[in-house]
């Protein structure tokens, strides 16, 4: 594979970004144009990815020095590259991220349309799609923070896209210095593991962490303390507890926003940083962490989740605990398995997010699923893609997300009985939870305003084509590729990337025990038995206005988490720096002694100036008694 | 004679103003520009005529000047001060383009100032004679003198003073540490031959402390900051800028070019204490930004911050470290620059700096607000702009190679979420929501203030993308600095090798790999 | 006592005599007269000394020119009474200013006792002849020629000055 | 010739008598006159050192300061007079716009 197939490939959307961005002033208006250029932009990378992708499936990986581009940041001691490592899990997430990417491009084409911000909505959304192909092409971690860093500042610029709305802005604000918060982790880690290697290159590094040379001088406590940081970056970037706070938040901005960026791509760059790192993980043996982090954050989101009547919020939880899963899956072992989740997971909460833009289209940006109810009627094709969705995600069998759901399953059967349980719980929540939307959403009676009620239509084919695309491999790509489970085709492709980690890892984790086939018939009952309590509670009844009991209040006012961080963190710091730091330490205390000094001098001047009488004579008397001293002192003394 | 030309350029552009006086404002703009633009493009004959392979001083020149004192006209530069050079020398007609049409009463007492001011700084950062450095040193605080004072904001007497005699009060310190080691080194002020006795000195650690007192007060490090909010508010844009962009410079020149190879144990022996200071400059100035209601001044507080940057950099005593902390001057230079530019244009059309004034002026102004973001995000260090490069150098090198413990390092990456919050929570304030009626009718940036903030912005992002002409350049020099350093304090630090062991080890791991 | 000891505190009383009328009378013209004895006086002891020339630049410039322009200026003028005399000296400052005096006479005394020990006076051999015009006309003209020209230059810079603080003011055009 | 003594005595005697003038009369002709007081008392020491050692220096010296004198007298009284036109008083007490 050449190096410049993956430079055009990656080079595309930032050209698109340029171009749209620089130059939107002369576009403005003309919204075929700006549309058409950032649509096209993503398509040429997709193109490229499936050569890439091809490519890989043939064997030629690229890595090491083949890939290095230029230099970057060098010194004595220490270089930098820009450079590419393309392999099966790059090509996996390539393809993820330009095919879902370009299917959002199009359906933005239609949904943002009119949109004073058009020109500038496309822009960032290419500067995005660029910035995620840094972050999965790069052949280091520092290629791959820049990368990180990028994601998150689009996500900045576009969850705060609508800028006139505060809640917009303050939701983008949050966004980034959490993930600020977890790059901080990030960074950490790389200086710890540059510390160790000196070097960043993934190849020299796995390399060298293998060997047993390094085992012998640093032991594993440096690689414990390194993946352990670079986790902190993961849980920030991924939304994990304690930092998911920003996502759900992160739902202001534009709904194929939250698509691609909040469900599809971005908050899925933890995971494929663990994947990548899985040799680190593996010997340092702290994939158990990341596997208990997960399931709890997932068993804990799906419980809010559970509570929340804002169409998105509800899939914006949904997407924190199924990135929960996928951490399950990378802690325990199954990275393929994890990873797999990963893609299916973008197909299928992409298309959900779709389907609710293009539900808040018809519905005049409504998001409140109270307010709805009936809509399976006017707006059938986007009824039939989210129910598919959501078959997809509660694990109905065979669709896809049954198949990656249970490879994590049974893995995590293996590694500690426990994560299974929750794991269980929590699809037999999400299971409910889904179907809880879906029924109150699109069935029961109409509870819809009249004054909007009229308006309700099925979207405009740009918008609707994107979902049924979409899902159709929601629906068939487990099939297609998980059949089998640890033997399917995905791990087959994968199997080269994971094969170091493999065989470190299998004294840690046990195999999968047994057949995979009771698991599967388990999971595929309690998502049933979700499905089944949702249609029973909620196909008929409107859900309750206000929360009745003091744990259901709790729950849907998300255990207080963001007040909790407020009331400890944010108020304390800012009130500390205000009045403490500010006015007494800087202007009291500090300034305060160095205008003290100034003073000091000028009460010692008033003072002394009262010797300045003005009388000539005043002045000879104390020149002569200074005369008589000296002399005397001179003459007697000396 | 290159080097010449370059310093005393503008100051003849001075003299040509003062003499043709009445000539009329557009011909002292024009004047100014021209002998800035000629300076700034002589300059890059240093750049072009610089050779990266060694830390030789270049350019040198050396002229007998006042034989009885034992000092000589002696100037040079290395990979360290060229960019420095550069930087003033890009710096200055950009101000000047910049102050244009904001210069209301004395126009060519401005310009003269400016030029001069010039000449000051370039000397400062060319001399390799003490006493020559202190000269140039104390001759650039009479024009900024001026400029705070004569051009400035309200209390302008207070600040201008106030700045001046803070340095003073330095400079005062250093000139009995130059006198100290001019007895020391054979009657002579020449600084080539001090680092050849470097480590030799009696009493290093109090003319170590002597000298870094005053680069101390000019960078400012954390507790002798206070004079720079104060300065940065009353100075006018133009002032700001140059403060900003290379004067505070000088106090962190000062430090890699005398206080690190001149006495490699005095550093040692300070390193806790001066790394202490740093990291609660990086926090104290991050969250005493955060709070100010006046954008000047947070810019000024993030000055603070962003120094404590530089300053770890350069006492982690290592080459990323020392390499970052140059870097992160020149990038400190160019994205504080913009942004006092920057606060400076809303200002000529808002006439005010208070934040709370502001909001939505995305929306009046988009081309304003898209490169103040980029700006801003220079600031936060981003990966892709400049600030970026620097920070992760300097962290890179403290974790890696400084001889203090990891927890200042992490202390002071945090300096990097607390830069987030107070650049974009005064971002958001500044720039989103809906613009109230005075706010809704500001006009965007116009040619000139384009053509004023996009070179800039250029060398943002050159130095984000692709530092390496930056780097090389200075990489011999600030190896030099690194071997001086290292080799006083090898005995001590005995750990600093024990960093190699990871390089032997993968070769060990490719060894065994040909074997096998 | 030989006639030049004789001489010597003829002249030396007169001198001092001279030099505590001068501080002593109320009216500045006794005082400038008083001051033209001590010039005559102390040019009577240039002469004891052998140095003619001195006596003789003495009365010339002393007695005669600087005294003139004293004289000139009292007249010229024309003090009242109270301004002519002064106010009268208050009891503390005549104190202190004859204490400092006797202070400042005793320190002065005791160097002249102690002039010969460990100088270079102690051991010059005193020379009889008396310094002759020719010889300072000699040193002026070779030695020290360039401060003696510097000392015109001093001339000059008195000259301009005292026209420029005496000058009557124009009034201003506008 | 007389001894060295007596000559710088008388000196010092005429020196300080100059001084207490300075010291004690507030008219500021009579202080000049003291000045002129003193420069001679300096006069008299400097020819007779001079004629102690035998050297032609000192009253070279003495030219000199006679010259200083007689510029110094002029500028003075100068000042005096146009002190005079400003303040109509010549009571240097009373002259005291440097009080700070």
């Amino acid at each position: 594979m050449s190096r410049e197939l993956i430079v055009v490939l990656l080079i595309s959307p930032l050209v698109g970004f340029l171009i749209n961005g620089l130059f939107g002033k002369f576009l403005k208006g003309n919204e075929k144009l700006s549309g058409g250029i950032g649509t096209l932009a993503v398509l040429v990378s997709f193109i490229c990815a499936i050569v890439a992708f091809a490519g890989v499936q043939g064997g030629a990986v690229l890595e090491g020095d083949a890939g290095v581009l230029y230099e970057w940041i060098a010194g004595e001691g220490f270089t930098f590259n820009i450079g590419f490592h393309v392999d099966a899990l790059t090509t996996v997430m390539l393809l993820v991220i330009t095919g879902v990417g370009f299917l959002i491009h199009v359906y933005s084409i239609g949904y943002m349309h009119g949109d004073a911000g058009y020109t500038r909505y496309f822009a960032y959304l290419n500067l995005f799609v660029f910035a995620m192909l840094v972050l999965v092409l790069g052949n280091n971690y520092l290629m791959m923070f820049v990368g990180w860093e990028g994601v998150g500042l689009c996500s900045y610029l576009l969850i705060g896209f609508w800028y006139e709305r505060q809640s917009a802005t303050d939701a983008g604000k949050k966004a980034f210095i959490v993930n600020r918060i977890g790059d901080f982790g990030f960074l950490l880690g790389m200086f710890t593991l540059f510390a160790a290697f000196g070097s960043l290159d993934f190849t020299a590094i796995f390399g060298a962490a293998e060997a047993d040379t390094f085992q012998k001088v640093f032991g594993g406590s440096t690689l414990v303390i390194a993946t352990l940081l670079l986790f902190v970056g993961a849980v920030g970037k991924s939304a994990q507890m304690p930092l998911y706070v920003w996502l759900p938040d992160a739902m202001e901005g534009p709904t194929p926003v939250s698509a691609l960026i909040h469900a599809a791509t971005m908050v899925t760059a933890g995971v494929y940083m663990i994947a990548r790192s899985a040799v680190l993980y593996e010997l340092a043996h702290t994939g158990q962490v990341v596997a208990w982090v997960g399931v709890l954050t997932a068993f804990f989101a799906a419980t809010i989740a559970l509570t929340q009547n804002d169409i998105k919020r509800i899939l914006a939880y949904s997407t924190v605990s199924q990135l929960g899963y996928m951490f399950v899956g990378v802690g325990v072992g199954a990275y393929a398995s994890g990873v797999f989740h990963l893609m299916t997971h973008a197909f299928f909460k992409g298309l959900m997010f779709l389907a609710a833009g293009s539900v808040m289209h018809a519905m005049a940006n409504e998001l409140d699923m109270r307010k709805m109810g009936g809509l399976k009627a006017k707006m059938p094709i986007t009824h039939w893609t989210f129910l598919i969705g959501a078959l997809a995600i509660a694990g109905f069998p065979f669709l896809s997300g049954f198949w990656s759901k249970d490879e994590i399953l049974h893995s995590a059967w293996g590694s500690h009985p426990a994560i299974y349980v929750i794991g269980l719980i929590t699809a037999f929540l999400t299971a409910f939870y889904m179907f809880r939307l879906i029924f109150v959403t699109f069935y029961g009676q109409s509870r819809v305003a009249s004054a909007v009620a009229s308006h309700v239509h099925e979207s405009p084919p740009v918008m609707w084509v994107p979902l049924v695309i979409l899902a159709i491999p929601s629906a068939i790509i487990g099939l297609l590729l998980g059949w089998g489970g640890h033997g399917s085709a995905f791990h087959h492709f994968t199997e080269s990337v994971f094969k170091a980690a493999k065989e470190i890892g299998n004294g840690a984790h046990g195999e999968a025990a047994g057949s995979a086939v009771p698991f599967m018939i388990i999971s595929a009952i309690v998502g049933l038995v979700g499905i089944g309590f949702a249609w029973m509670r909620y196909s008929k009844r409107t859900p309750a206005a206000q929360p009745g009991t003091a744990l259901h209040k709790l729950v849907a006012n998300k255990y207080y988490i963001d007040e909790v961080y407020n009331a400890v963190f944010v108020q304390p710091i800012k009130n500390v720096s205000h009045y403490l730091l500010w006015r007494v330490v800087d202007t009291g205390i500090i300034d305060g002694i160095v205008n003290g000094v100034a003073v000091a001098i000028r009460i010692i001047g008033g003072t002394l100036r009262r010797l300045q009488t003005g009388v000539v004579q005043a002045y000879i008397v104390s020149m002569v008694v200074g005369i008589v001293i000296f002399l005397a002192y001179y003459l007697f003394i000396s | 004679m290159l080097l010449s030309i370059v310093i005393f350029l503008p100051l003849l552009g001075v003299v040509a103003i003062a003499l043709l006086r009445g000539i009329g404002a557009s011909a002292v703009k024009g004047i100014a520009m021209a002998v800035a633009l000629l300076t700034f493009l002589i300059s890059l004959g240093l750049y072009t005529g610089f050779d990266a392979t060694t830390a030789e001083m270049q350019f040198q020149e050396s002229h007998a000047w006042i034989s009885g004192l034992g000092t000589r006209y002696d100037i040079g530069i290395d990979g360290i001060s060229l960019w420095l050079v550069l930087l003033t020398t890009f710096l200055t007609p950009v101000c000047i383009l910049a102050a244009w049409n904001s210069v209301e009463k004395g126009l060519s007492g401005f310009m003269m100032s400016l030029l001069a001011l010039e000449t000051g700084m370039l000397g400062v950062f060319c001399a390799t004679d003490l006493f020559l450095f202190f000269v140039f040193w104390e001759s650039m605080l009479i024009p900024m003198y001026f400029l705070i004072g004569i051009w400035g904001g309200e209390r302008r007497i207070y600040a201008t003073v106030k700045f001046v005699l803070y340095t003073m009060a330095g400079s005062a310190l250093m000139l009995v540490g130059i006198l100290y080691l001019y007895f020391q080194n054979d009657n002579s002020f020449a600084l080539l031959p001090l680092y050849e006795k470097a480590g030799t000195f009696t009493h290093a650690n109090l003319l170590f402390l002597a000298f870094f007192i005053a680069f101390a007060i000019k960078v400012p490090l954390f507790p002798f900051h206070t004079w720079l909010p104060d300065a940065h508010v009353e100075a006018p844009t133009v002032g700001s800028v140059i403060l900003a962009g290379v004067l505070l410079k000088m106090g962190t020149y000062g430090i890699v070019r005398f206080c690190l190879p001149l006495f490699p144990d005095a550093a040692a022996t300070y390193t806790p204490l001066i790394v202490t200071l740093a990291v609660i400059g990086i926090i104290y100035g991050a969250l005493v930004a955060m709070v100010q209601p006046d954008l000047k001044k947070l810019v000024a507080y993030s000055s603070v911050s962003h120094l404590g940057f530089v300053v770890l950099g350069l006492f982690t005593r290592h080459h990323a470290g020392i390499q970052g902390g140059v870097l992160q001057m020149i990038n400190h230079g160019l994205s504080t620059g913009a942004l006092f530019l920057l606060v400076g244009m809303i200002y000529e059309r808002r006439h005010s700096r208070m934040i709370v004034d502001f909001g939505g002026v995305a929306k009046s102004m988009p081309i304003f607000a898209t490169i103040f973001m980029i700006t801003t995000l220079s600031s936060i260090g981003l990966p892709g702009l400049n600030g970026f490069v620097g920070e992760f150098m300097i962290l890179l090198g403290s974790f890696h190679g400084g001889a203090f413990s990891k927890v200042y390092v992490v202390l002071a990456a945090t300096g990097v979420i607390l830069a987030a919050v107070y650049m974009l929570w005064m971002f958001q304030r500044v720039m989103f929501g809906t613009p109230n009626k005075i706010n809704a009718a500001l006009p965007d940036l116009n040619t000139r203030e384009l053509v004023v903030l996009f070179p800039v912005l250029l060398f943002i992002v050159w130095i984000g993308v692709y530092p390496k002409p930056f780097l090389s350049r200075m990489e011999k020099s600030v190896n030099v600095v690194v071997t001086k350093v290292q080799q006083e304090t090898a005995p001590a630090m005995g750990h600093t090798k024990i960093k190699e062991v990871p390089r032997y080890a993968r070769v060990d791991i490719n060894k065994e790999a040909e074997t096998k | 006592m030989n006639p030049e000891q004789i001489l010597f505190f003829v002249f030396g009383l007169l001198a001092l005599v001279g030099a505590i009328s001068v501080i002593s009378f109320r009216h500045p013209i006794y005082s400038a007269l008083a001051l033209i004895v001590t010039f005559f006086a102390q040019a009577g002891l240039f002469v004891l000394l052998g140095a003619h020339f001195v006596a003789a630049a003495q009365v010339i410039v002393y007695a005669g020119a600087i005294m003139v322009l004293f004289l000139f200026v009292i007249m010229l003028l024309n003090l009242g009474r109270r301004d002519r005399e002064g106010a009268p000296t208050g009891a503390k400052l005549k104190g202190i200013g004859i204490v400092l005096g006797i202070l400042f006479a005793a320190e002065g005394i005791y160097i002249a006792v102690n002039a010969r020990n460990g100088t270079a006076v102690a051991s010059a051999q005193p020379a009889p002849e008396a310094v002759t015009t020719y010889g300072i006309g000699e040193l002026l003209f070779s030695k020290y020629l360039l401060p003696f020209e510097v000392t015109s230059l001093i001339l000059l810079a008195a000259l301009i000055g005292v026209i420029v603080l005496v000058k009557r003011e124009k009034p201003t055009d506008n | 010739m007389l001894e060295l003594e007596y000559y710088l005595i008388l000196s010092a005697l005429l020196f300080t008598t100059g001084v207490i003038g300075v010291l004690v009369r507030r008219n500021a002709i009579i202080i000049f006159m003291c000045i002129e007081l003193m420069l001679n008392a300096a006069n008299l020491a400097f020819v007779a050192i001079s004629r102690s050692l035998g050297q032609t220096e000192g009253q070279v010296f003495v030219f000199f300061v006679m010259t200083v004198a007689a510029a110094e007298v002029a500028i003075g009284l100068a000042i005096i007079v146009s002190v005079f036109k400003h303040r109509q008083t010549i009571n240097v007490d009373e002259v005291n716009s440097l009080k700070g």
